[in-house]
This record gives structure tokens, C-alpha cells and sequence, in this order.
């Protein structure tokens, strides 16, 4: 044994512990991740681990999941760990139940999107208040409902977010002039507090839903 | 937090604190003692006039259920003191708790009546209930941010599902709730008033947006190629006043190489030009 | 065997491919899944396990786990894997930026409404002593730890804030029981001796302090 690999035979972590430090990293990570990034989590180790190693955790992982329900894959940009095809099936059902919905966040963005474009994440965030997450600007570009259609010309040069023709489309619109605006807001609003209230009951006849932007029955009084 | 080490009394030997009222001081008392150019820090580091007490009963042992009232709001008002002369728009709450203080120092000095008000609660008690109610709450802060928490001390493990995109259905969201939320922002920026959405501006914009993806920075589009001639004298005012916009927000630039010679429109992103 | 029990045993799948699908389900789902939603998943087998057969499989899973870099935990909004908090060091590395920290006033915002829930702003400054920044507030309902629940029926209308699921799931906690115990209140007695109304009896956990927003000092504008 030479005296270098003695040497590492002391302080190195023990090959068990760079496979789970390896597993939970490509666990945690969400994406996938090369060898180079998966030997940096060693980095500040006394005798980090070689390249050698990482493969061998890497291939000794991909052993163990065999006849589980996931999988290690390489890709072109790493290795990841996903779900087995053949679970697809199972798996699927998570997300037909129940489509999830959008955080206040989200949709307070696409708004100010929708409305102020074209305006930079910077822009969002100052008519906000708060900071506006990453995750919101994927969420919202992976739907293809906005995407940057410029830069603004200052330090940092940050993207200028507009919305898509599939935002349009989605909505059912065909220009933004057609996005509904404030007053039609504020007559809505009305129309359902009275909705709230009991009818009265000699009004019952004009009880329909009025629909959107009509105005607000018997509200002529309302300064708004 | 960052509150200096405490010094040991007899350690002092600053010639200089700090001007009050146009005087050095030179010494104060040495339970107050803090590094002058500490002393901003060391504020900040104060959550407010409760927290600022439980440090001055802290720091000297004292039970917080028999606290001398005359020395405490004695040292309090040290505080305060130099508070001000540090930053002038002291917190009101310091304010407010410097006059309960001598308010209960006052009750104290008066001499009971021997028989009578059988009912008057100990004058101390309410700012003891106060101190404590508080403490134990910034305790159990300390206690939350001591919790392992996703992200710093755990993290949540997600792995791909390659067939997610066919089966996932997306959040729906209406239009009626796109318009509410940028409401709320609205009125939580207080623009509501001078930001009402008119067509005319939407139309506006959104051929900002248009001609933005239009146009790049590397070359030059051609003026007129922005004004599609399907839309009409209606389409080509907006798309002037979108391209005025952008020209105010220099985010384009119009170039005419020669006088009556064509004109472009060329992107000032400069992004994929480097 | 009973005849069901049997017939059971043809169809049905083997536990070891239902604990296979609990975890890629885990694994994919990116959020928490109760025991109802991880029982959706084999809603269309012909003979779908039951719940005991679920919590079995859980079982199994967190077995398996120990001594490795994942674990299973429940917490507030149901079962999930998660990185070991003894890996952190390394996992920490695959990001740059640095876990955010929270300042003292927010964590102490946070504290008193995890602790006195529901509870107004007006009470939460009346126990801290100083205003509560409109951005705290802000920043913990942007990250869905705190919503209102309700408003409190006296003038204003003031909104009642409490703790969500979400904050349970960040703080690694199932319950409001798992919050660390809340310091007792020590007793008024010597302070109350000459009283005759007794000391306000401390409450031992916390959940209910007796006198609801004591009217604080100066601040005449509490509606309490």
C-alpha cells in the first residue's frame, strides 16, 4: 500500500457513507447532477473521495434499486434518480385525483404580469412588497403563459416578462384588451354581497346570476 | 444575537463615551457599559422596550419577580438616553415604557394608605406579567428557529417522474381570479387610485410586448415591418405609442442612418451581444 | 384462510410491490401524502390493500431507511422522505446560496401566533411591546406559514392569524404538540401577596393564558 492511500484509509469517509451522502444528494438535488458537482459536496473533506469512488457509489446504487420503483439514469446532463416506467401507472394517479392550485404568489404575479408587462422580476417585486420566488417564474414560464421578451438596459440586465399568445389562448381572450378591469371587479363584488345577503323576499323574481360586468342591480346610488 | 460581552466592572477605561447634551461622558455607570462603536449594533439587537429590560434584569441577576423598580428604570432610562442621541427618531414604544416605568416608580414612593384600596394591585405586577409573557415567547422563537427546518436542515427528496407532463393535470385558474389578485396587490400598494387598468394602455402594452419579441439587439428591423397592415389606422396608433413607450424606457433604439433614409428599430438589450 | 381472505391473495399485490409504490410515490409526489392519498393509488386494482396494509408498508420503508440518508416523516400534512438533518453539511453544499435566516422579530411573530392562536396583530404587539411590521406579517403569509382564520368581533374587524399545515411540514413538526414546551409562567404570588384576588394560575401548556389582550399601555387605539 502506497503511503498516500494509507494516509486516506485514516481520515476518508468510509465508502457506505459517500454512497448515502451521494443517494440523499441526488434525493435532494430534483435535478440532475454530474460527477463533477457530486465530488464539490466532498470538497472540504480532509481526503475527499476520487472520481473512482463516486462511480462505484454511483453504480453500487443503481444496483440496489433494481426491483424497486426507482432508477438511477444518465443523462446528458448527469445522473438522476427517477421513477421506474413501469410504475407510471401507479405513480400517475397522484396527480389525476386532484389538480393542485396556484398560491396567492403565483397568481399575484401572473396578474402584475398580465397587466403591467412588459416588467422585470425587480418591478414585480416592488409593486408586491415582497420578494417574488424563482419557482413562481418557472411555474409560470414551464406553463408557457409568460417568457422574457427583453432586457431592461441597467446593472444586471434583468428580463423583461410578458405574457404568451398561450395565455390568450387560455383565457379565451383575443388581445389583453380583452382582460377584465377594475370596475367590472368592483361591480362583482357587489353583485355577490348582495348575493350574500337573504333576498328579499319580494324580489324574488330577478334572482338570477347577473353575469359578468353587468351592472349591479339596484346599486345606481354607489359611488364607485 | 450580537450583545457585546459583557466587561468586567473596573475594566473601563474609555476616555470617551459618547455627547450628551453637549457633555462627554466619560463613565458611565459600568452594569451599562458598552463598547461605543457597539452601541448601534447593540440596539439593534434590542426587539423593542420588553426586551430591552429583560436584558438590563438579566444582566445583573436580578429575579425578575422583585425587580428594584428605582434602579432598573434608572439604567432603562441610561438607555434610552443615549438612544437618542444616536438615532433621533427613537421607537415611541421605548417612549411609552420609560413613562409606565416612572409612572410605577412614583406609585412605589407614595405612602400606602394603611387600610384602604384593599384591591390596588402591587403597581409592579402588570409590567412583571408583561416581562414574563414576553420572555417566554422570545424563548420559545428561539426554540422554533432551533427546529430542524426544511431546507437549511433538511431537505425534502423529490426524483423525477418522467411521464408527469401527460398525465398531471394543471391548476385551473379563471380570469375572475387573475383580476382579484392583482386587485389585492393593488390595494396593497396603495396604487389602487392611480392605476386604473384602461384599455387603451393594455392594448399598449401589450404590443410593447409584442414588439419587443420582435425586435433583437444583433440587427435592425425595419420601421414599418412593425405595423401589421391587417389591423388598420387603430393597430398602427397603438403600435406607435407601444414603440414610444419603449423608446421613453430605452428599451429600443431608432436609428436612421441618413436623412429621409429608412428607419430601423434595433432592441438596446444588450444581453446576447456579449 | 377465509374465502375473501383468499381471493385477496390471488389479485392482490404483494407487499413488497405496494411498499415499491409507496415509496416512488413519496419520492415523486414533491409534497406530503396522507394515508388516503397513498391509498388512492391502487384504487383500481381489484383487490386494493387496505389502510393497515399501507401503514405496513410505511413501516417497512422507515426500517429500511436507518442507518441511510433519507427517513420517513410525518408531519403536519401527512408522510414524506426527507434528507437526514446529519447529512445536512454535505447537502447543503449543492446550493450556493445560504439558507435564509429569519430575523428575531419575525421568529418572535411567528412564536406567539404557533403558540396563542388565533390571534390578532393588536395582541401579538401588545405581548412583544413594539408594532409588527406590516413585512413580517407579509413574509409569513407569503410563505404559507400563517393565514387568517377569522376576524375578531370587535371594531376593525381585526384579522385572527394561525399557523397552517405548511408551517407544521417546514418545521419538521406533526402536530402543535410537537412545539417545544412554552416556558411556564413563574408565580405572581410573591408580587400578589397582598392581593386578595388570586394570581392568574399558569397555565401548564400554554395554550390558554387567561386574560386575553390586556389592555397595553398607551395604546388607545386597541380595539381590545
Amino acid at each position: 500500500m502506497s503511503e498516500s492511500a494509507a494516509r486516506n484509509m485514516e481520515n476518508s469517509l468510509p465508502q457506505q457513507q459517500i454512497k448515502h451522502i451521494i443517494e440523499a444528494a441526488l434525493l435532494a438535488a430534483g435535478q440532475n447532477l454530474t460527477i463533477d458537482r457530486l465530488l464539490a459536496l466532498f470538497a472540504e473533506e480532509s481526503a475527499p473521495p476520487g472520481r473512482e469512488q463516486i462511480r462505484e457509489a454511483l453504480a453500487q446504487l443503481d444496483r440496489e434499486y433494481s426491483g424497486r420503483g426507482i432508477e438511477l439514469r444518465e443523462t446528458g446532463s448527469g445522473f438522476r434518480l427517477q421513477v421506474r416506467q413501469e410504475f407510471a401507472p401507479w405513480i400517475g394517479r397522484l396527480w389525476e385525483e386532484r389538480p393542485q392550485r396556484y398560491s396567492r404568489a403565483l397568481l399575484e404575479t401572473l396578474a402584475i404580469i398580465a397587466y403591467r408587462q412588459p416588467i422585470t422580476r425587480g418591478e414585480i417585486e416592488d409593486i408586491r412588497g415582497v420578494a417574488v420566488s424563482s419557482n413562481i417564474i418557472k411555474t409560470l414560464q414551464e406553463r408557457e403563459w409568460i417568457r422574457i421578451v427583453g432586457h431592461r438596459d441597467v446593472p444586471g440586465k434583468p428580463g423583461l416578462y410578458a405574457t404568451t399568445r398561450r395565455f390568450l389562448d387560455h383565457f379565451n381572450l383575443k388581445s389583453l384588451n380583452d382582460l377584465p378591469t377594475l370596475a367590472e371587479l368592483r361591480d362583482l363584488d357587489e353583485i355577490s354581497a348582495e348575493l350574500e345577503q337573504p333576498p328579499p323576499a319580494a324580489d324574488k323574481k330577478g334572482a338570477s346570476i347577473p353575469k359578468w360586468g353587468c351592472p349591479p342591480p339596484g346599486r345606481a346610488d354607489n359611488p364607485g | 444575537m450580537i450583545i457585546p460581552k459583557q466587561q468586567e466592572a473596573g475594566q473601563e477605561r474609555r476616555p470617551h463615551l459618547a455627547l450628551v447634551k453637549g457633555e462627554a461622558i466619560t463613565n458611565l455607570p459600568k452594569d451599562l457599559y458598552i463598547p461605543p462603536d457597539a452601541l448601534e449594533v447593540f440596539l439593534d439587537t434590542f426587539e423593542g422596550p420588553l426586551d430591552l429590560l429583560l436584558y438590563l434584569i438579566k444582566r445583573q441577576n436580578l429575579d425578575i419577580l422583585d425587580i428594584p423598580i428605582a434602579k432598573i428604570t434608572g439604567q432603562y432610562m441610561e438607555y434610552v438616553e443615549l438612544m437618542r442621541e444616536v438615532r433621533l427618531e427613537l421607537a415611541g414604544e421605548y417612549l411609552l415604557m420609560a413613562a409606565m416605568l416612572a409612572e410605577i416608580k412614583s406609585r412605589l414612593l407614595l405612602p400606602r394608605p394603611a387600610e384602604t384600596n384593599e384591591d390596588e394591585e402591587d403597581p409592579r405586577a402588570e409590567l412583571v406579567r408583561r416581562l414574563q409573557e414576553y420572555e417566554r415567547y422570545k424563548q420559545a422563537a428561539e426554540d422554533i428557529d432551533a427546529l430542524p427546518r426544511l431546507g437549511r436542515d433538511l431537505f425534502e427528496a423529490v426524483i423525477q417522474f418522467p411521464d408527469r407532463d401527460t398525465t398531471r393535470p394543471e391548476p385551473e385558474v379563471s380570469l375572475e381570479e387573475i383580476l382579484r389578485a392583482f386587485s389585492e396587490v393593488l390595494k396593497r400598494a396603495d396604487m389602487y387610485t392611480h392605476h386604473h387598468i384602461e384599455r387603451e394602455q393594455l392594448s399598449v402594452r401589450e404590443r410593447m410586448s409584442q414588439v419587443l419579441a420582435a425586435v433583437n439587439a444583433d440587427s435592425f428591423t425595419e420601421f414599418p415591418s412593425l405595423f401589421p397592415c391587417e389591423e388598420g389606422r387603430a393597430g398602427v396608433v397603438v403600435t406607435l405609442l407601444a414603440i414610444l413607450e419603449l423608446l421613453k424606457n430605452s428599451l429600443l433604439e431608432l436609428i436612421q442612418t441618413e436623412p429621409y433614409g429608412p428607419l430601423y428599430v434595433k432592441s438596446m438589450d444588450s444581453l446576447h451581444e456579449s
